[in-house]
């Protein structure tokens, strides 16, 4: 019998190893993993280069990836935020390489290390200076940009329902990049609101088919713990 | 002159989105335009992170954490709209579907250039989010933005002078002093705020504005 | 109020003219939309270029399309069946052009399209006959073909309910190439077996969100029509 | 010699699908193999049509015109399996997230070469499905055939004389007189069908085939 579920975040995360490339869901407040980024974080791992929309914000979450100096690279979108002091300091302190991606570009450069793609031309950046020194290419009239597949070790993703075999469901916008980030990293790990038994998600509601998902944590949300 | 305030800016804006349009308000200014649009037609909000079919904010104490804009505000979600994720969401952007996006921007240059993500300024830490692909994100792109800095000097520019968004994507300038179309035919007047003239637009510009399009 | 719903097949594809790019979804007997191709059959066109997976079967669908001599090209990944007849004996008889598209590769295509990709570089058929005479490279040590999109006028695909808005469900592997196909075409058009109101479909476990679909139209299953 | 018939063969490759496997069983003799996968254990069978979790064929009478694998027969779906389009079912196989394709083939060759797709005869149609995809699809390809043509010329060949379908992708050749490794080291034998000897399948084959894998 096949189980991925994994009792704890700290049991889930207990074999990522310093320099790893990590990708890490969410965008704003919906469908950050914060206990498993707690649990990397109580790792004590150095060198890690993250994949993620933005570099933090405040002192949770992947900004305290950032307070505690474990990040040598992040590859992002929006890194910087009212309040993404952390990375401002590490920025500014030359303590942190910074690869600014558009967001869409991030998206589809994801999708592609998942679906096994060498390089994609994409029209988003072309002429700016984020496509500086890369190839272009006029395809049909318009012009591209050759963008390559970003690969991970590891992703670390929330979801709200998951079953033994990593089939994973959604909640809203905390979809966001779960999907496509639990399809490119060799070992894609969920948190879950729930587990439910084999057969419990709707065959045609499934999100993320478990051949993606390696491992899959329940944690309970917050909310439900309080009530 | 009469200049228009953001609420009224919004509200022209408003009045150029048609019935059935696919559309992506761009965070800050271009948020407003949601206020504006006729509550008994079906206009399509989508949203980057993965929403199509926003509705208006929730009451207090009804926003849920999960269910926000790329702005990451609290939204709700009408009958008829659904999620998904973000590759498909830019995809969207990407593949032309969208039918308007609406941007906020520093310069707009008379050809349609953009520039809105990044200052320039020395030791600015860049960030650029979904801004270039948003400028390439819809059959046609509006910007949305005071016509003069607080300085007076134009954002409606002959070249722009920060680091561009995108290239030639934008179609029509919505300002406090009037709208403009920009494009390969260079910019043109669509209508001038009462009180401001054509000369005057000219002047505080530097371009040589067609008015061809001006309504008499 | 938008209501893409259309009353019948014959007025979904009134305006398809001669020369038209038409995707047809399907897969064997799974998601072929049967009563759409009946109708742009009625509508005597000449010239159409088609893509789809087969080149039809036996006498219905696309293989009617193949009898009634209204394709100048197939764009398939495998038209050759054992009662592909209609199509074998255009081939044969050198009255239809084919371009023959590994399946991956297709349903990749297709999909660059929809998200509007200039090209993709992709390992399958490299080294292949399909791949002769096609810009190759080597991308971190594994051998990529460079393919570029497939976009068409329309789409005519299969679905199992949709709403006034275009959202579409899909049911089990009828899903096949619907959803890249109504991403890739201008305008698409979908049969589905029941429209319902709108709310109705779960935003959770839309497949193809509205923005895809251009027209709606709803055909009763035969099942349905004979109980 | 003791030929392994279809079923037997079916079953030696059943035996090297370890439990928690995602496979992809080819049309033809490679479908069979899903009869002899052990049913006390989680194998997970995808097919490129779009589902994954496949179980049995249905009982006669229940089954669904729209449920079915890629052959075009029909299938059943076990609790926990689900369906997806087709851009992300050749996603699946693409980006390597397979662990095992099996598949049928004309010709492989002793680097890993296989040729399955299309005899070169002039005058044939041409018809690729997804055997293209599949051939790279996969942590592991394995290929099951017959060794030898009815007249007696080995399928396991120093190089494929039919149009290619993949280029050094396979990795393992089940067949009816013995298993083979193949790759950049060349042919192998791994096994033997009692009565098959080393010496034989060498003159069979006309390869050099190593023997250090070969069981005592």
């Amino acid at each position: 019998m096949i189980d991925k579920s994994v009792a704890s975040a700290q049991a889930a995360v207990a074999d990522i190893q310093d320099g790893a490339s990590i990708m890490i869901g969410g965008f704003g407040t919906a469908g950050m993993p914060d206990e498993l980024i707690e649990a990397l974080i109580a790792r004590g791992l150095r060198d890690l280069t993250v994949i993620s929309n933005n570099a933090g914000n405040g002192e949770t979450g992947v900004a305290a990836l950032m307070r505690e100096k474990r990040v040598r690279k992040i590859i992002c979108s929006f890194p910087r935020q009212a309040d993404s002091h952390h990375f401002d300091a590490l920025y500014h302190a030359g303590e942190i390489e910074l690869e600014l991606v558009p967001q869409g570009n991030l998206a589809a450069r994801i999708q592609a290390a998942g679906a096994g793609l060498g390089a994609i031309f994409t029209p988003t950046g072309f002429g700016t200076q984020l496509a500086e020194g890369k190839e272009t290419r006029n395809i049909d009239g318009r012009d591209y940009v050759l963008e390559y597949p970003i690969h991970a070790d590891f992703a670390l993703i929330k979801a709200q329902q998951g079953d033994r075999w990593g089939n994973l469901i959604y909640r809203k916008t905390a979809r966001n990049f779960g999907p496509i980030m639990a399809m490119a990293a060799k070992t894609a790990i969920a948190q879950v609101a729930e587990i439910v038994p084999l057969g419990a998600l709707d065959p045609e509601a499934v999100v993320t088919p478990g051949i993606f998902v390696q491992r899959v944590v329940p944690i309970m949300p917050a909310s439900a713990l309080a009530a | 002159m009469e200049r228009l305030d953001r609420k009224a800016m919004a509200a022209r804006v408003a009045r150029d989105i048609p019935e059935g349009a696919y559309v992506n308000l761009g965070i800050g200014l271009p948020t407003m335009v949601a206020n504006y649009l006729p509550a008994d037609k079906d206009i399509f909000l989508q949203s980057e992170n993965g929403v199509l079919g926003m509705g208006p904010a929730p009451a207090p104490g009804l926003e849920d954490p999960e269910l926000i804009n790329a702005g990451k505000q609290p939204v709700t979600l009408l009958d008829g709209g659904c999620f998904f994720h973000h590759a498909d969401s830019f995809a969207m952007m990407r593949g032309g579907h969208l039918d308007i996006c609406v941007l906020g921007a520093f310069q707009v240059s008379a050809t349609g250039d953009i520039a809105n993500w990044h200052t320039g300024a020395p030791g600015a830490i860049p960030a650029v989010g979904g801004a270039m692909d948003l400028a390439i994100g819809a059959k046609q792109i509006f910007v949305m933005m005071e016509l003069l800095t607080k300085s007076g000097e134009s954002k409606l520019v002959e070249r722009c002078t920060y680091p561009l968004t995108g290239i030639g994507c934008i179609s029509r300038v919505y300002t406090d002093l009037g709208t403009f179309s920009v494009g390969p035919q260079g910019a043109g007047i669509i209508d001038l705020v009462p009180g401001f003239s054509i000369e005057e637009a000219r002047r505080s510009t530097g371009l040589a504005l067609d008015a061809a399009q001006l309504a008499a």
